[in-house]
């Protein structure tokens, strides 16, 4: 599999500069998305979605944060040592990027015309008007009536959906083979969220995009994606095809956020919940970051920091349950209700 | 079901909309329009709908802090909307809210303490000593320590807030608890916590709760009854049950199927929505939703549908049902 | 965006009306009568009394006010006490002088100021933005009369480099004809004339716009480091844009406008604000004007000179608000 | 279950000390190195009024004018002035005067101010009109020319240069309470408040104006600043504080004809109020990070 | 358009390559041209050149000496005055000067009021039909030749025709201009009027048909307002101006230290002084007064704000006008006797007094916030405690005149050489509310001034004043403090300027070396 790699982030490393000194909000990352496929990336708020693609594309903070460690390789280059010009030629060209908040993530004084030009005259080397016909055919792609007049429209005239819309036609418009999707519809009405998913399934069966889709709704996840991997507290815990974590969970916090999810088909007698509350990046010093919420924690959990397990093929976990060693004692079978 | 608790009729709501010199009125925004329901004692019932809908501003408008345009609210035989300022006052001591915002619903610069001693102070309930000594079982109720009394708001985490939230609605036993949106500004594991809170809360203390909330999961988890919203109407009330696995108004099925499930292999065909939510200061003429319902007949572009009861204790707004 | 001009405009109307009526009681609660002022310490009681005759100030307050607002409205400002020649007529090259003076520093605040606030955004925690904003606090922290004076000590006196004051050379007038004299002198060809314009400004201009230019300098910059911080401006990065277009193109445009407002705040304070500087400078402006027609008493002057300010300090601001709405197309004045 | 459910929250705890935002903020006041100058800076004047009498060499008012225009030397740090008096001395001396007027003027347009923004932000309807007509009077008025006008009225002198500063002053304050009245009206804590059936009157005092004192202590702090640049431009008109008082602005005035023969005579006052208001202008920063970060502006 | 020229040194006519333009600067603008309906000296100083009078003082004093008349007669009862005018005058708008223009200028003030020529009022005691007006009337006897016909004697007449304010302006173009005539000066001075910008210069141009014969010698003469003595110093000293006047004495050292430039003196005929309120408080007491005059080391003051250019003054009038009373021996700095006579009066501990000092630099007070700083130290001596206060000038004035101040910095600069224009002015009990701002009266000393203004002759007519002088002394209204010597500064290259002590120059002899 790892052949098709198109992305490979190698044990990513992302601090922050705060207060208390040099935070890492990303610590050790380690995960890869195919040519094509669909990656979901799920986590609680903070656990660091959003500073992993930021990393990936060179865009932390410049003075706030910046990559300690790690590698990612694209195709066969590793960007993370690549110069801010090599960065420029790839951003919005082979990786695009779009955002969580569709009403700001537009720059609400220039026209969604120039906006969209602009991307693509940086990329190619083609005239204005071309590029504005090439932009309004991306409209009419992500499925925009009068694509025409809202070329020459402000952002504010737009609706939330419509704009998100306009991200992906911005960022669809040069054809990356990777598109990262951090949360693209957690600002949205569910019927507007059911659009846009529909619309970058499509896109991504038609052009063969791999998309990295961060989010932290499950529900979304499990309608999209092919392969997830669950992030907490910076670090990948659990990792395998969509099927293998919804239906075999291994880490405990998995688990735990796939059953206390409330479900529309049916009504639970009562949620489970895990207890406590996400620990703030850094603060964990030994061990697993979430053996303090973990009801199966053991010793070894509170000062060894656990290795993401394999537990088969193409699946991983993060836990002591699964360690090589003791695979046997702490054999466990996790069914989701 | 026993008697209502609460009886909402045609209760309307219009913000004007102002412009110029002299703020004169050029239009108004229909946030509510029109809305009817009762609320039993002990239960709750689940509003939904998408945002902009008017769910807050109903909301609100029980408690009137939001003075309602038209309609009438009783609470316990009482007419809310005809209470003077110190009736009102002593109403709410009865009917409590809970906000969705954790961060922004208490005020930073009082300990929790104060924040919730207050209630106790404002309505005059007990001497210094027992309003601490209240304080600090209410913590415990809620699932903090009362160690936490002394600390301010900025130091606790998003869940531990709405916790403090909830015990500031519960400081003066109220009967009825407004929720507006608690727990979509929660993580997933938090959320679970907090609703099994409000759960336990329930029983423990026999509250009757409207839930305000756009997660159809979690409204449909906690609710006895579910009403659904669109541009400030009520398009269908029923058993969550019912609404659940039988909706019948176009609208509510459609944002059925638009929800996600956790469940890779539950695939379902989906007839997606097309088009946005049209504005609620130029809400489409007739039925509201005709401008996105696959079913829609003429009629519905011309004529707003009644709000009847098509089932045993089941609403819908909907021309397919006359 | 006619009819908000004109709506603006009528919200001015009571703003400029209790204005005149507050520097109307104001000034004549000033002890000391005009009459006396003007004929000087040595006048005759009888000549006095008939001056205060004359100019009307023996009648009552309310029929001075009305006959003022009266002339108001009718265009008439009034006559000055002193000179006795029209102050609609008298007031323009003062205005004039200042206009220049305040627009020259205001040139030189924004270049310099707007420029060094982006430069520090986008370097944010440089040494450069360290050392500008530093010297940004320093420049507000500044007496500019006192500036003034080191300036005149440096760069007219030890140095010779620049005239120590005024607005020509006494020796080759320059014929006004709008009274800004560096279009005069264009517009005339003189082109001595124009570069003596020219130094004759440097000195003053760069005193006036030192606390703009700081303030400008300041605002830019925190208004810069809020706009990179947004989503859109990640957005545009992601799209590949050069750091250099997206600050000069995406983020300058966005943070422009809470300094807009500063500008065009300062630009107001300079134009009433810089009797200081003129005064030091010997700067024939309408501040020093009005300064001096307070030392003689001479009413029609202040009053009307005050109001002129005051009505160009809020068009500038109307101007503003309107820049807004061609910015930001978002702002609908309707 | 249900006691599961309640100790759920707890089982991460931090012990933390409760910390209001006011010892937050003073943490973050004290991490800002420019504010810690401005600090020491305001504090060093502040202590040079205090023990002006122990640190100055000689009178104030002493004159010898045998001793007139001395450059600066062993005995005469600063120089002397044309009254042969000790500069040094009276640049000490002048940091009491500087100092007070900054702060009593501000104080008094923060009272008046703020009792007016308050009244106008929350009561609203023509009251707010009223007050905010007059603030805009005010403020479309040239400050200095208006602060001209009320000394010339109440006649020159420190306290009435004072009184004409915190007058000028007044709707800046005003509308700073007034716009954050406003803001914090539509918090969603006052809705709390008004939920649990609080009244007007302590939503006012319990909610509003404490939350309302932040970017009044910045702004007044900033406030200072101005205040004395401006007493100090007041005391160069000669409207200020009168002789043989050594207001810093007076001393400039009162040396400029001796600028080409006795640089000295101006160049030391006029540092010391640039260092005071810079100052006041780096602990106003600082404070505006700490306290206020979203009044950053 | 306008003349290209180099940049310093002003214009240069081609042979002779020395500048002909000369540049004035001064502390403020005139209010009009017209001499005889402005009062104030900014306007004086420039009328004096677009204008002649029929008299004109000598350089360097009050005496008379001819101008538009040649000679005059004056009758032996001092009722009838003569003038031979000189002939082949022409003003600059080409018309004649001659008798009948004269008398239609006399007519014309004699038939207006204290608003319009508020000068003629004050010098020959009213207007037309007013009981105490001097003149009965004014003849032309011929082309030529001119009388005036007094009501009753008046001895300071002559002194007043050389005053400023009466010069001789062009019949026709008063008429033609009517009341822009100020804005529109017509005479027959040395120079022509040519443009005027308000507040910063006045151009006038050279009349070359000037009656004396090689005059004027500058070809433009420019009054620029640079308000600021050290500005205004600043400005001579880069070349902008070629004289300059009220240069600070703290200034003096400068300007005589530097070869390119001179400075000029104007003979004084002022006095500076520390006004007494007799009304109010312990300075009703004369003892107290006396005690304050004690307390006053002149000298001292002198050397340091008038840097030396000051003599102090015993009496209130300069010594350089007839009438003064060198006989009378100042108090003598002595803070002992000073001290005593307080003690005497009831104030062994002193007392506390304002002190007013003026806000403006006047060439008799320089800086009067200075020399009140330097009171206030002296009064301290002697357990007086003064507290300085100071009002902007139109107030101060207003205040004062009110008696409301109870120790006031002022003083006056005579207008044309006349004791009376010092004594009565000041300090007789008829000026209370006008210029008598200490609320002196005495009876005695308002007998003799009256006596005085009637007498023709000029000896009895200074006894009576030298007596006023001593009543004064010893009543010690006032701290005489200095009469000034006021200082201009100029190039070093500058020629032909003598200032006069009237403060109002001709440049009609002035020319660059
Ligand atoms: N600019 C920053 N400065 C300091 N810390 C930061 C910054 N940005 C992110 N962090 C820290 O990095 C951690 C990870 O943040 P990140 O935004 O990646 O979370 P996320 O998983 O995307 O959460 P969300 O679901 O809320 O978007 C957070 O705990 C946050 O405190
Ligand atoms: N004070 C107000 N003035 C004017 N319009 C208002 C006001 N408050 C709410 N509205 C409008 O009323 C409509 C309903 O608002 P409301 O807050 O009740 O919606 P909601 O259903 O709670 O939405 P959300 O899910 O976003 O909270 C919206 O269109 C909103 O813009
Ligand atoms: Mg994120
Ligand atoms: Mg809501």
């Amino acid at each position: 599999m790892g052949d098709e790699a198109i992305l490979r982030v190698k044990s990513l490393k992302t601090c922050f500069f705060t207060d208390e000194g040099e935070v890492p909000a990303v610590d050790g990352v380690d995960f890869y998305i195919n040519k094509g496929e669909i990656l979901g990336v799920v986590g609680e708020s903070g656990c660091g979605k959003s500073v992993t693609s930021l990393s990936i594309m060179g865009l932390l903070p410049k003075g706030i944060g910046k990559i300690a460690d790690g590698e990612i390789w694209f195709k066969d280059e590793n960007i993370a040592l690549a110069s801010e010009k090599r960065m420029k030629e790839i951003r919005g060209n082979e990786i695009a990027m779009i955002f969580q908040e569709p009403m700001t993530s537009l720059n609400p004084l220039f026209t969604i015309g120039n906006q969209m030009i602009e991307a693509i005259r940086i990329h190619q080397n083609i005239s204005k008007a071309e590029a504005r016909k090439r932009a309004i055919d991306m409209l009419k792609l992500v499925g925009l009536p009068r694509a025409e007049e809202m070329i020459d429209e402000y952002p504010h005239q737009l609706s939330g959906g419509m704009r998100q819309r306009v991200m992906i036609a911005m960022a669809m418009v040069c054809n990356p083979s990777l598109l990262i999707a951090d949360e693209p519809t957690t600002a949205l009405d569910v019927t507007i969220q059911a659009q846009i998913l529909h619309l970058m399934k499509q896109l991504n069966e038609q052009f063969g995009t791999a998309i990295m889709m961060i989010t932290h709704d499950l529900g979304v996840v499990a309608e999209m994606c092919h392969r997830v991997v669950v992030m907490y507290a910076g670090k990948i815990i659990e990792e395998g095809d969509v099927q293998t974590i919804f239906r075999h969970p291994k880490h405990p916090y998995t688990i735990g956020l796939i059953r206390s999810v409330p479900d529309i088909r049916e009504r639970k007698e009562r949620l489970y919940s895990i207890p406590g509350s996400v620990p703030k990046p850094g603060s964990i010093k030994y061990g697993c970051r979430f053996a303090a919420r973990c009801e199966q924690a053991f010793e070894r959990c509170f000062s060894e920091n656990p290795d993401l397990y394999e537990v088969e093929q193409g699946h991983r976990a993060r836990c002591f349950l699964y360690a090589k060693e003791e695979h046997a004692t702490h054999e466990r079978t996790v069914t989701t209700s | 079901m026993n008697e209502p608790l609460l009886q909402v009729k045609g209760l309307k709501k219009y913000f004007p909309i102002t412009a110029g010199l002299f703020n004169k009125q050029i239009g108004q925004v229909k946030a509510v329009d029109d809305l009817s329901f009762s609320v039993y004692k002990g239960e709750t019932l689940g509003i939904v709908g998408e945002s902009g809908c008017g769910k807050s501003t109903t909301g609100r408008m029980l408690l009137r802090l939001i003075e309602p345009t038209e309609g009438s609210i009783v609470f316990e035989n009482e007419e809310v909307t005809k209470l003077s300022p110190q009736q009102l006052r002593k109403l709410r001591r009865d009917m409590q809210m809970i906000f969705q915002d954790p961060f922004a619903s208490l005020n930073p610069r009082h300990t929790v303490e104060k924040i919730l001693e207050e209630p106790l102070i404002v309505h005059g309930i007990g001497s210094k000593e027992e309003r601490r000594k209240k304080v600090r079982e209410m913590l415990e109720v809620v699932g903090l320590s009362s160690y936490h009394a002394k600390r301010y708001p900025h130091q606790f985490s998003g869940g531990q807030r709405q916790r403090i939230g909830i015990a500031r609605a519960l400081m003066t036993k109220p009967k009825l608890i407004i929720a507006d949106e608690p727990v979509s500004a929660l993580d997933v594991s938090i959320q679970a916590q907090v609703l099994n809170l409000l759960e336990d809360l329930q029983k423990e203390f026999g509250l009757t709760y409207i839930f305000i909330a756009h997660d159809l999961g979690v409204v449909r988890h906690i609710s006895d009854r579910v009403g659904v919203m669109y541009l400030g109407r009520m398009v269908e009330l029923a058993n969550s049950e019912d609404v659940y696995r039988n909706p019948k108004h176009p609208y509510t099925q459609a944002l059925l199927e638009a929800v996600p499930i956790p469940d890779p292999e539950y695939k379902k065909e989906k007839q997606l929505l097309s088009g946005d939510l049209p504005s609620p200061s130029n809400p489409p003429a007739g039925c509201a939703f005709h401008t996105r319902c696959q079913a829609c007949m003429d009629i519905c572009k011309t004529t707003k549908p009644a709000w009847k009861e098509v089932e045993q204790g089941h609403y819908v707004a909907c021309h397919l049902y006359t | 965006m006619f009819s908000y001009t004109v709506k603006r405009l009528l919200t001015v109307i009571p703003v400029l009306l209790g204005m005149s009526l507050v520097v109307f009681f104001m000034i004549r609660a000033i002890p000391g009568n005009p009459a006396q002022v003007i004929l000087g310490q040595k006048a005759t009681k009888e000549a006095v009394e008939a001056l205060t005759h004359k100019l009307g100030l023996d009648q009552p307050w309310y029929v001075q006010y009305i006959k003022y607002l009266g002339g108001l409205l009718k265009g008439d400002l009034g006559e000055s006490l002193r000179t006795g020649v029209a102050v609609s007529q008298e007031i323009w090259p003062y205005l004039a002088a200042t206009l220049e003076l305040s627009l020259a520093a205001m040139f030189i605040a924004v270049v310099i100021g707007v420029n060094a606030g982006i430069i520090s955004a986008w370097f944010q925690n440089s040494w450069f933005d360290y050392v500008a904003m530093v010297l940004a606090l320093v420049g507000v922290s500044m007496p500019i009369f006192w500036l003034g004076l080191m300036e005149q000590w440096i760069f007219a006196i030890n140095l010779d480099w620049f005239p120590t004051s005024g607005r020509e050379d006494v020796r080759n007038p320059i014929e006004p004809i709008t009274h800004l004299y560096v279009i005069d002198t264009l517009m005339q060809g003189h082109t001595d004339q124009f570069v003596q314009t020219l130094q004759h400004l440097v000195l003053p201009s760069v005193a006036l716009a030192t606390i703009p230019m700081a303030i400008i300098a300041r605002m830019t910059r925190s208004s810069m480091l809020e706009v990179m911080k947004s989503d859109y401006i990640r957005t545009a990065r992601a799209k590949g844009l050069s750091m250099f277009w997206v600050v000069y193109k995406h983020s300058l445009k966005n943070a422009i406008i809470p300094v807009l407002t500063v500008i065009g705040l300062q630009m107001g304070l300079l134009l009433g604000g810089a009797i200081l500087t003129e005064t030091i400078f010997s700067w024939p402006g309408i501040g020093r004007y009005i300064y001096e027609a307070i030392g003689y008493r001479d009413y029609p002057v202040i009053q009307s000179g005050i109001l002129i300010v005051s009505m160009i300090f809020i068009f500038i601001n109307l101007i503003v608000d309107l820049l807004y709405a061609a910015i930001d197309p978002r702002i609908k004045y309707n | 279950m249900a006691e599961l459910a309640r100790n759920e929250a707890n089982i991460v705890q931090q012990e933390e000390q409760a910390t209001s935002l006011w010892k937050e903020g003073w943490i973050r006041f004290r991490k800002n190195k420019m504010a810690l100058v401005g600090s020491g800076i305001v504090l060093f004047f502040i202590l040079l009024a205090v023990f002006a009498p122990l640190i100055a060499p000689y009178e104030m008012n002493d004159q010898q004018l045998s001793m007139r225009l001395q450059a600066p030397s062993k005995d005469h740090i600063f120089g002397t002035d044309d009254f042969g008096r000790d500069i040094f001395s009276r640049v000490v001396y002048g940091a009491r005067i500087s100092l007070w007027v900054g702060f009593f003027s501000v104080l008094g347009s923060v009272v008046i101010g703020s009792l007016l923004g308050i009244i106008a932000g929350y009561y609203g309807r023509w009251i707010d009109a009223v007050i905010s007509r007059i603030f805009d009077i005010m403020l479309a008025f040239p400050s200095i020319l208006l602060a001209i006008g009320i000394v010339a009225v109440l006649g020159p002198s420190l306290k009435n240069a004072l009184i004409a500063i915190a007058i000028i002053n007044i709707p800046n304050f005003g509308r700073l309470i007034r716009s954050r009245v406003l803001s914090i009206k539509q918090e969603e804590y006052i809705t709390a408040a008004k939920a649990i059936g609080m009244s007007d009157a302590r939503i006012l005092f319990h909610h509003i104006l404490p939350n309302s004192m932040a970017p009044i202590i910045v702004q007044g702090t900033l406030a200072i600043a101005t205040a004395i640049i401006e007493a100090a431009a007041l005391g160069f008109l000669g409207l200020g504080a009168q002789p043989p008082n050594p207001e810093w602005g007076k001393m400039l005035a009162d040396s400029k004809a001796y600028l080409t023969q006795a640089p000295w005579t101006m160049i030391f006052p006029g540092l010391a109020i640039m260092l005071t208001v810079l100052g006041f202008n780096l602990m106003g920063d600082g404070l505006r990070d700490a306290l206020d970060p979203r009044m950053k502006s | 358009g306008c003349g290209k020229s180099e940049q310093t040194g002003g214009e240069k006519t081609e042979e002779t390559n020395k500048p002909t333009t000369l540049v004035y600067g001064r502390g403020g603008d005139s209010v009009g041209l017209d001499p005889a309906t402005v009062t104030d000296g900014e306007s004086f100083k420039v009328t004096k050149n677009i204008f002649d009078t029929l008299l004109d003082y000598n350089d360097g004093d009050t005496s008379i000496q001819s101008a538009l008349a040649e000679k005059w007669e004056v009758s032996p009862d001092g009722l009838t005055y003569t003038f031979t005018l000189r002939k082949g005058v022409k003003f600059h708008d080409g018309t004649d000067f001659n008798a009948e223009a004269v008398v239609f200028n006399f007519e014309r003030w004699a038939n207006g009021n204290a608003d319009t020529f508020p000068y003629y009022g004050s010098m020959f005691g009213g207007y037309k039909n007013d009981e105490g007006h001097v003149i009965k009337e004014v003849k032309a006897l011929d082309e030529h030749t001119v009388q005036f016909v007094l009501k009753r004697p008046q001895a300071p007449f002559l002194k007043n025709l050389a005053m400023v304010p009466f010069a001789i302006a062009s019949p026709e173009a008063v008429k033609k201009y009517g009341d822009k005539f100020g804005e529109n000066p017509v005479g027959t001075g040395p120079f022509v009027f040519k443009e005027w910008k308000r507040n910063e210069r006045i151009v006038l141009e050279k009349n070359k048909e000037y009656w004396l014969e090689g005059h004027p010698k500058l070809d433009k003469l420019i009054f620029v307002s640079i308000p600021d003595n050290s500005a205004r110093l600043n400005a001579l000293l880069k070349g902008e101006i070629d004289i300059m006047e009220d240069l600070n004495p703290s200034d003096l050292a400068q300007v005589e230290g530097n070869k390119d430039f001179q400075v000029f003196k104007r003979p004084s005929m002022n006095v500076g002084y520390v006004g007494l309120t007799v009304t109010r408080g312990p300075l009703g007491n004369k003892l107290v007064r006396q005690a304050l005059n004690h307390a006053v080391d002149k000298q001292a003051i002198i050397d340091a704000f008038y840097a030396g250019q000051a003599q102090p003054a015993k009496n209130p009038l300069p010594p350089s006008i007839p009438g003064y009373n060198d006989a009378i021996q100042d108090y003598p700095y002595d803070l002992e006797k000073a001290k005593q006579l307080l003690a005497e009066a009831g104030y062994p501990n002193g007392f506390e007094m304002e002190l007013w000092a003026m806000p403006v630099p006047r060439p008799y007070m320089p800086d009067g916030q200075k020399v009140a700083e330097a009171l206030q130290a002296s009064f301290a001596k002697i357990g007086v405690k003064a507290k300085i206060v100071t009002y902007e000038w139109a107030t101060y004035l207003d205040k004062v005149a009110k008696g409301e101040a109870d120790a006031f910095l002022l003083g006056w600069t005579g207008d044309n050489g006349d004791a009376d224009n010092f004594l009565y002015a000041l300090l007789d009990k008829d000026s209370i509310g006008s210029n008598n701002y200490t609320y002196y009266a005495n009876d005695e000393l308002h007998n003799i001034l009256i006596e005085a203004q009637t007498v023709s002759d000029e000896n009895k007519r200074n006894e009576l004043y030298k007596k006023a002088q001593e009543i004064i002394k010893e009543d010690a209204p006032w701290i005489p403090l200095v009469h000034s010597t006021p200082l201009l500064a100029g190039k070093a290259n500058i020629e032909g300027f003598n200032p006069h002590p009237t403060g109002t120059d001709k440049f009609t002899k002035v020319q660059f070396k």
